[in-house]
C-alpha cells in the first residue's frame, strides 16, 4: 500500500486529455464517441481513487460515496453510448456519412 | 488475508501462457507449404465475390442496444439482492420499482414489435 | 520501489499506450479493440484500488456490452468507416494544444491539492463493499442500514433516476435506430 | 492442520517454510505460490479437457447408436491423444486476407475466457483458487470475454460465413445473458453472497434447486445458449454457413476453439452444481452425523463436485444430441418473450418471499418458495396453452375459409 493518491490523479488526467484529443481531432463521429468513453473512464478512475483514499476513514464503517458515484456514471455512460450511436446511425442512414464535419443538419 | 485479485491476475497470466504452448509447438513441427490457392478465403470452392467484410443487418444492432440497457440495469440489481437481508421492506419495493421500469422497457419493445426477427 | 508501485506503473503504461492507440488507429475497428485494452487496464487499476464490484462491472458492462455495441455500430457504417481519413493538421494542432493545456491545468490542480501525497488508509477488515454499496444505493438511510450507524449519504433518488434515464435512453435509441418504414409497419 | 484436511494450505505452508529458509523475500514467495497454485489448477483443467474429448465422442456415439472410438487403448481411451497429435502436426493455414494479429489472438482469448472460470471454481471447501466476493459477476465477465473472442474470430477471418456466424453467435450470446444474469440473482438472494464458495456452503441443508426449480431450469437453458450448443448452435449451422466463426481456422488454432467449447460445457455443468445442487456439499445435513463425517473430507468433496459437474455436463450433451436446431427468430423470441419475463417473475416472487419470511421457521420458508415456483410454473403453462389454443383456432378458421373459397371457385 505505497502508492500516493497523486499517481492515480495524474494517470486519470493523462487519460482524460488523451480522450479529449481524440474527441477533438477525429473526423469520424464514432471515433469521437470512443474519445468520450476514454474521458468517462478517466473520471471513474478518479472517483474510485478518491473513494479508496479519502472516503474510507478509520472511524467510519461504510462510506460508499465514490463507488455510488461511479455506478451512476456507468449508467450514464451506457445511456450516452446507446443514444449517441443511434444518432450516428440515423444520420448515416440519411446522409451516408459519419464524418462529423460533413453533418450540417443543425448549421445555418 | 491474501489479495484475491492478485491471485486472479497471476492465474490469467498462466491462462494466457498455457494455450500458447501447444500453438508454439505446432508452429515448430507442423508443415508449412502455403500457396495462393490454399490461402484463399474458404467458401466451399466457390470464389469469393466482393469483400467479405460486408455490411450486415441493422437488426443485430437493435438487439445489442436492448442488451446494453438491460445488462446495466440487471447488474446493478446485484447490490440490491445482497443488501436485501439488512434492509427494511422499503428496499424491496425500491428494487421492485427498478424492476418495474425494466419491465416497462420490455413491454415497450414488445408492443412495438421490435422483438420480432425479420 | 515496491511491487505494488511496479504493478501500478505497468497497468498505467498499458492503459495510456492503448489510449494513444485508440485516438490514433486508422482503422476504426482497431480503435474499438484498443478501447477494450484501455478498459481492461482501468479494470486492473480498480483491482489495485480494491473495488472488486467495479472491476467486474467494468468488464461486464464496458467490455461485454458497450464495446460490443461500438463494434456493431462500426460494422453497420462500414462503407464509410473502414479507414478514418486523417483530419487536417489545422484541426489536429488546436486539438493537441487544447488537450495539452487541459493536461497542464489538471496537473496544476493535482499538485495544488493538499491531500495529493496521501497514502491509502487500511481497508476496514470487515467491510463487505458490495453489500454496503447496495445499502447506500437503496436504503433511505443510506449505508446506515449496513453499518449500524445513524445516518449516511443515501443515493436512492439518483439510483432510481438512473433507471428512468436508462429507460428513456432505450426508447430514444430504439426510435432513432429503427427506420421510418419499420415504425409504420408496427 | 494436516494434508488430508486442508491440502492446499498445508502445501503452501510447507513451501513458505522451505523458501524462507532459502532467504527469499515474502513477495516472491507469494508470487511463486500463486503461480504454482494457478499452474496446478490449469493443468488439472487441461487434463480433464483431454478426458472430455473421449467422454463427448463416446457419449454422442451411444446417443446415435454407434460404438464410438474403441481402437486405441482400452475403450478407445487413447483416442484424444491421437486427436491432439493430429491437430498439432496439421498444417496451419492463415487466409491471405485475414487480419493476422487478431486472427491469432481469437483462439487464445477463447481458451482464456473458459480457463479463467476455474480461478474461482471451488472444488472443495478448502480446495479453490480465489474466493472472490463478486464471484457470480466474475462468471458473467468471463462470458463477456468469450463473446469478444467470437466477434474477433469472425471479423479477423475476413470471410462472409465467419462474420455471419459470429454475428448470430453474439446475438444469441448477448440475448441469453439477460435471463442468465436475472436468474443468477436468485442464488445471490437466497445465499446472501455472490461468492461461489459461500453459495455452496449455504446449501448444506437444502439445495437451491429445490427452493427454486424454475430458476435452475432457466439457468440451464440460458447456459446451453451461452455455450452455443445445440439446439442453440445456429452460429455453426453446417448446412447453411459451413462452420460459423471458426471456418477459417485449422490445426491447433481450431483445436483451441474445440477444447474451449468442451471445457466450457463441463464448467457450466460445475456451475450448475454449485449454484443449485450444493456443489461439493449439500448432503442435506447428513455430514453432521458421526458416521458420515468423512463426507466433509476435501478429497471426497472434490470427487462429489466433479461427479455432480459430470452429471450436469451429461444433461447438456443429452439436450444437444436430442433436439434439432431452432431458427434464429424462434431463438430470439423464446428468449425475450418467454425466458426473460419468466426470470423476472421468479426473481420478484423470490425476493418478496425471501424478505417476508426471513424470520419464519425454515420449513415454512422453503415450502413457500417451492410452492411459489410451482404456482408460477402452472400459470405459465396455462398461458402457453391458452395461446396455443388460440393459434390453432386461427389456423383452423383460416384453412376452412380457404377450403370454402376453393369449393366455390370449383
Amino acid at each position: 500500500m505505497s502508492i500516493p493518491l497523486s499517481w492515480y490523479l495524474f494517470l486519470a488526467a493523462a487519460l482524460f486529455c488523451t480522450g479529449l484529443y481524440g474527441a477533438l481531432s477525429r473526423r469520424n463521429a464514432i471515433a469521437i464517441l470512443l474519445g468520450v468513453e476514454l474521458m468517462l473512464n478517466a473520471v471513474n478512475v478518479n472517483l474510485i481513487a478518491f473513494w479508496r483514499y479519502l472516503d474510507l476513514r478509520p472511524n467510519d464503517p461504510a462510506p460508499m460515496n465514490g463507488q455510488a458515484f461511479a455506478v451512476i456514471v456507468f449508467a450514464v455512460a451506457a445511456a450516452e453510448v446507446a443514444v449517441g450511436l443511434a444518432l450516428i446511425l440515423s444520420v448515416y442512414r440519411r446522409r451516408k456519412t459519419v464524418a462529423a464535419d460533413e453533418v450540417n443538419l443543425l448549421k445555418w | 488475508m491474501r489479495n484475491e485479485w492478485l491471485y486472479i491476475g497471476v492465474f490469467l497470466i498462466v491462462a494466457i501462457i498455457v494455450p500458447l504452448v501447444p500453438l508454439g509447438f505446432a508452429a515448430l513441427v507442423a508443415p508449412r507449404k502455403p500457396n495462393p490457392t490454399k490461402r484463399l478465403t474458404y467458401e466451399c470452392g466457390v470464389e469469393t465475390v466482393g469483400d467479405a467484410w460486408v455490411q450486415f443487418k441493422a437488426q443485430y444492432y437493435i438487439f445489442a442496444l436492448v442488451f446494453l440497457i438491460f445488462d446495466v440495469e440487471t447488474v446493478f440489481l446485484f447490490p440490491w439482492a445482497l443488501a436485501l437481508n439488512r434492509l427494511p421492506m422499503f428496499a424491496v419495493t425500491e428494487g421492485a420499482v427498478f424492476l418495474g421500469i425494466l419491465v416497462a422497457g420490455l413491454v415497450y419493445l414488445w408492443r412495438k414489435g421490435l422483438l420480432e426477427w425479420q | 520501489m515496491t511491487a505494488e508501485q511496479g504493478l501500478f506503473l505497468c497497468a498505467a503504461a498499458f492503459t495510456l499506450a492503448s489510449a494513444v492507440m485508440v485516438v490514433s488507429a486508422r482503422r476504426l475497428i482497431h480503435a474499438a479493440l484498443w478501447l477494450i485494452a484501455v478498459l481492461s487496464g482501468v479494470a486492473i487499476l480498480y483491482a489495485l484500488l480494491q473495488a472488486s464490484f467495479l472491476v467486474v462491472v467494468q468488464v461486464v458492462i464496458y467490455i461485454g456490452a458497450i464495446a460490443v455495441l461500438f463494434i456493431f455500430a462500426i460494422m453497420l457504417t462500414r462503407r464509410q468507416t473502414d479507414h478514418d481519413a486523417p483530419s487536417r493538421w489545422t484541426r489536429r494542432a488546436p486539438a493537441f494544444l487544447i488537450s495539452l493545456l487541459t493536461l497542464g491545468a489538471l496537473s496544476g490542480i493535482v499538485l495544488a491539492f493538499p491531500e495529493a501525497g496521501r497514502l491509502p488508509p487500511p481497508m476496514p477488515p470487515d467491510l463487505d463493499a458490495v453489500n454496503a454499496l447496495g445499502a447506500a444505493l437503496l436504503s433511505p438511510t443510506g449505508a446506515a442500514a449496513y453499518a449500524g450507524v445513524l445516518f449516511h449519504e443515501s443515493y436512492v433518488l439518483p439510483f432510481e433516476v438512473a433507471s428512468v434515464l436508462l429507460l428513456a435512453a432505450l426508447v430514444g435509441a430504439i426510435y432513432l435506430a429503427t427506420t421510418e418504414r419499420r415504425r409504420r409497419e408496427s | 492442520m494436516n494434508f488430508w484436511n486442508d491440502p492446499l494450505h498445508f502445501l503452501a505452508e510447507q513451501l513458505t517454510a522451505m523458501l524462507s529458509r532459502w532467504g527469499l523475500p515474502t513477495a516472491w514467495i507469494t508470487f511463486i505460490e500463486f503461480f504454482l497454485g494457478a499452474m496446478a489448477l490449469i493443468v488439472f483443467a487441461m487434463v480433464l479437457d483431454i478426458g472430455l474429448v473421449w467422454v463427448e465422442r463416446k457419449v454422442v456415439a451411444r446417443f446415435q447408436d454407434r460404438l464410438g472410438p474403441n481402437r486405441l487403448g482400452p475403450f478407445g481411451l487413447f483416442q484424444p491423444v491421437a486427436d491432439i497429435i493430429k491437430m498439432v502436426i496439421k498444417e496451419d493455414i492463415t487466409p491471405a486476407t485475414a487480419d493476422k494479429f487478431l486472427y491469432n489472438l481469437a483462439p487464445v482469448l477463447a481458451a482464456v475466457a473458459v480457463i479463467a472460470l476455474w480461478a474461482i471454481l471451488p472444488l472443495a471447501s478448502t480446495i479453490y483458487g480465489a474466493d472472490l466476493n463478486v464471484g457470480l459477476l466474475y462468471v458473467i465477465a468471463a462470458g463477456a470475454l468469450g463473446t469478444l473472442a467470437v466477434l474477433i474470430a469472425g471479423w479477423a477471418s475476413r470471410n462472409k460465413f465467419a462474420l455471419l456466424g459470429a454475428f448470430r453467435m453474439v446475438a444469441s450470446l448477448i440475448s441469453y445473458e439477460i435471463p442468465m444474469v436475472i436468474v443468477l440473482l436468485v442464488p445471490t438472494l437466497l445465499a446472501g453472497t455472490m461468492s461461489l464458495r459461500g453459495i455452496a456452503e449455504a446449501q448444506r441443508s437444502i439445495w437451491f434447486a429445490l427452493l427454486s426449480p424454475l430458476a435452475c431450469l432457466i439457468f440451464l437453458i440460458s447456459a446451453i445458449a451461452e455455450l452455443g450448443r445445440a439446439p442453440f448452435d445456429l452460429h455453426e449451422a453446417e448446412s447453411e454457413i459451413v462452420a460459423g466463426y471458426h471456418i477459417e481456422y485449422s490445426g491447433m488454432k481450431f483445436g483451441w476453439f474445440y477444447a474451449a467449447e468442451l471445457l466450457h460445457a463441463f464448467t457450466f455443468g460445475g456451475l450448475l452444481a454449485i449454484l443449485f445442487f450444493g456443489g461439493y456439499t449439500g448432503f442435506f445435513g447428513l455430514e453432521k452425523l458421526p458416521a458420515f463425517i468423512w463426507l466433509d473430507n476435501p478429497f471426497v468433496q472434490a470427487a462429489v463436485f466433479l461427479a455432480k459437474a459430470m452429471v450436469g455436463y451429461w444433461v447438456i450433451m443429452w439436450v444437444k444430441y436430442s433436439l434439432p436446431r431452432v431458427r434464429i427468430d424462434h431463438l430470439l423470441a423464446f428468449n425475450w418473450k418467454f425466458l426473460t419475463p419468466l426470470a423476472l417473475v421468479v426473481l420478484v416472487s423470490t425476493a418478496i418471499l425471501h424478505r417476508a419470511l426471513m424470520e419464519a421457521p425454515r420449513w415454512q420458508y422453503g415450502m413457500a418458495l417451492w410452492l411459489a415456483n410451482l404456482v408460477i410454473a402452472w400459470i405459465t403453462i396455462e398461458i402457453l396453452r391458452a395461446q396455443a389454443r388460440r393459434q390453432r383456432r386461427h389456423q383452423r378458421a383460416a384453412s376452412q375459409r380457404q377450403q370454402t373459397a376453393q369449393e366455390q371457385t370449383v
